[in-house]
């Protein structure tokens, strides 16, 4: 019988090695699987390149990961936030290095990895600072910007509700950044709040099919 | 010079968004038209985290933290709204599917140029977020600011001195002298604040107007 | 007060003009929509191209369409089917133009016109007869073929259950390309089996936001 | 010469296929490997057209028709199983998320190169369906077939003459007479039909096969 679940937050982050890259899902604080960033930062992995929309709230989740000093490099979107404040001392001094990306190229470029895509022309970016030193394209008269996929070795994402075969449904705007990551890493761990009988899941209202996820851990 | 103030700028914003339109409405000031809509219209304001047919904020204490806006704060779902993934809620932008988007600026050229994202300033954290996405995905992109910065310089420019949002993207600007719509002929006032004549905004704008059509003929 | 149903069948695809591109969802009869292919029928526009995985089975739906001869080119997957033999006859007299596509090519193009992406490039079909001519590239190692957006008109797509705000939720396997189709095209029409209230359609499982749904109609 | 049924050959392919897999069978002979699959092990089967977890024929009588599988015929889901839409499923092919598919076909070359969808003949209608997307997705390709033509030509061949459906895709061949690894060295002969000996099947391949470690001693 397959089963995905794992008994620890601990087991489920155990195999992450120095040099990782991580996404870790969540907008802001909602949908950030804080037990698995805490189970990872008691694991101990350094020097990780992170892939996350933002760049740590306050001090727990994603900005202990940060003040822990785990963290070589950050993509995201929108680092400066007004409690983003571990990030920018850490930027300012020069201690960690930060890749700004467009929101929807950063979910596009998961998105891209997981769907099997080698790259894509998109319009965003176009002209700007973040699209310089890219190929770029006139294609049906609109200039456009070639972009890559965003693979991770791992993905931490956190579901409201998944079953032993890794089947995830989320909540409200929780979702966000999940369903994609689970599909762009070797490596897929949810957090749920609760873990549910195979069948329970309604198949019209799965999100994320079992086939992304490797494991599954309550907290 | 009469100017209006933040709420009645947002209030102008919200006069000009018709039953039916799909919304997204940017950090910052652009938010507040949301409290200006139209009752008598049913209007669906898009979330780039994920949320179509958003509402307003919550009675306190029934705040959700599952449940926030692209500024984080926490929102309520109006009945017929649904929740998507990232790529599915960026695809809605990029796929040119929302009518309108409410964007503030720091600076919009003449030709429709946008810079809402970062100073450039050397110290500067620079923090994109959703803003190049809607500037070239929305059908109409408006841009909401104040007319001049605190230093009392125009913020509609012949060329952005700050980094760009988006190229030739803007449809229309509204701020709380005019408003005024970005044309292939240039830069054409619509309306002006009352008593506001169209010499004295073009005096305090570093760019070159095109008069209303009265202008024209007076 | 926002009303995407419309009250017959006829009204739904009164617009459709000759020379139209029309995305009809679909896998075989599972998913598409029958009852506004016969109302597009009755409609009489001409000199059609018609995106669907397949190209008709039996005698009804899409296979009445292409027996009235309104449909000029058929972009397909799979046209080649035991029951196709109306387009296998229109195809052979030369009255049919034919493009195969890739299943997932077809389904990935038709997500790119509606997620704004210009172009992408994807290892499906390199070094065969459907790449012929098509611009290609390795990327990490890996040869591609550039593939490009395809948008229509009008979509025509079936689904489950629908309220008067375009929202949409689908059957089973039945959802197949409605959800991408929906998404695709400037006119979306929707086949429901019956509509409901607002409200009635869980926020977390609906499949097809209302925002990509023009026309909404009981059949 | 001692052949295996149909039958046979897809109880064979089925033995292969471990606890876990997620796994998506062609149309035609390939879907005959889910009536062997070992009871004993929870596999996974994807249908192109948006299920994951798809179970047998359902009884007569309760025929759903919108539940098929990717050759139409009537299926049914297993508990655990899940819908999605197009573009969704082919990212699980594409993506490198099935762990392995099954696939007929009408040649295969010594360098993995597949051709399964067009015999190229002048009036043959061609129809790829989804088998370039499997082909060039899944993690293990795994193909399964006779391994001579009725006319008694060998589908293993130097190169292929019919239209090519993915270059260099090829894991593994399953036919009636042997199963072979496509190798970097070569085509290697794993197991042969009880009673047939490399030279036999060598003879009727026309392509150099590699034998199988026993017979490098012999």
């Amino acid at each position: 019988m397959v089963n995905k679940t794992v008994a620890s937050l601990q087991a489920a982050v155990a195999d992450v090695p120095d040099g990782a890259t991580i996404m870790i899902g969540g907008f802001g604080v909602a949908g950030q699987p804080s037990a698995l960033i805490d189970a990872l930062i008691a694991q101990g992995a350094r020097n990780l390149t992170v892939i996350n929309n933002n760049a740590g709230n306050g001090e727990r989740g994603l900005a202990a990961l940060l003040k822990a000093r785990r963290v070589r490099k950050m993509v995201c979107s929108f680092p400066r936030q007004a409690d983003s404040f571990v990030f920018d001392a850490l930027y300012r001094a020069g201690e960690v290095e930060l890749e700004v990306v467009p929101q929807g190229n950063l979910a596009e470029r998961i998105r891209a990895a997981g769907a099997g895509i080698g790259a894509f022309f998109t319009p965003t970016g176009h002209g700007t600072l973040l699209a310089e030193g890219k190929e770029t394209r006139l294609i049906a008269g609109r200039p456009h910007v070639l972009e890559y996929p965003l693979t991770a070795d791992f993905a931490l994402i956190k579901a409201h509700r998944g079953d032993r075969l890794g089947n995830l449904v989320y909540r409200k705007a929780a979702r966000n950044f999940g369903p994609v990551m689970a599909t762009a890493a070797a490596c897929t761990v949810a957090q749920v709040d609760e873990v549910v009988d195979v069948g329970a899941l309604d198949p019209e209202a799965v999100v994320t099919p079992g086939i992304f996820v490797h494991r599954v851990v309550v907290a | 010079m009469k100017r209006l103030t933040r709420e009645q700028l947002a209030a102008r914003v919200a006069r000009d968004i018709p039953e039916g339109a799909y919304v997204n409405l940017g950090i910052g000031m652009p938010t507040l038209v949301a409290n200006y809509l139209p009752r008598d219209r049913e209007i669906f304001l898009h979330s780039e985290n994920g949320i179509l047919g958003m509402g307003p904020a919550p009675a306190p204490g029934e705040e959700d933290p599952d449940l926030i806006n692209a500024g984080k704060q926490p929102v309520t779902l109006l009945p017929g709204g649904s929740f998507f993934h990232h790529a599915d809620s960026f695809a809605m932008m990029r796929g040119g599917h929302l009518d309108i988007c409410v964007l503030g600026a720091f600076e919009v050229s003449v030709s429709g140029d946008l810079a809402n994202w970062h100073t450039g300033a050397a110290d500067a954290i620079p923090a994109v977020g959703g803003a190049m996405d809607l500037a070239i995905g929305a059908k109409q992109v408006l841009v909401m600011m104040e007319h001049l910065t605190r230093a009392g310089e125009s913020k509609i420019v012949e060329r952005c001195r700050y980094p760009l949002t988006a190229v030739a993207c803007v449809d229309r600007i509204y701020t709380d002298l005019a408003v005024i719509d970005v044309t292939p002929v240039g830069l054409r006032v619509r309306e002006m604040v009352d008593g506001l004549t169209f010499a004295e905004l073009q005096r305090v704008t570093r760019a070159a107007l095109v008069p209303p059509p009265q202008d024209m003929c007076a």
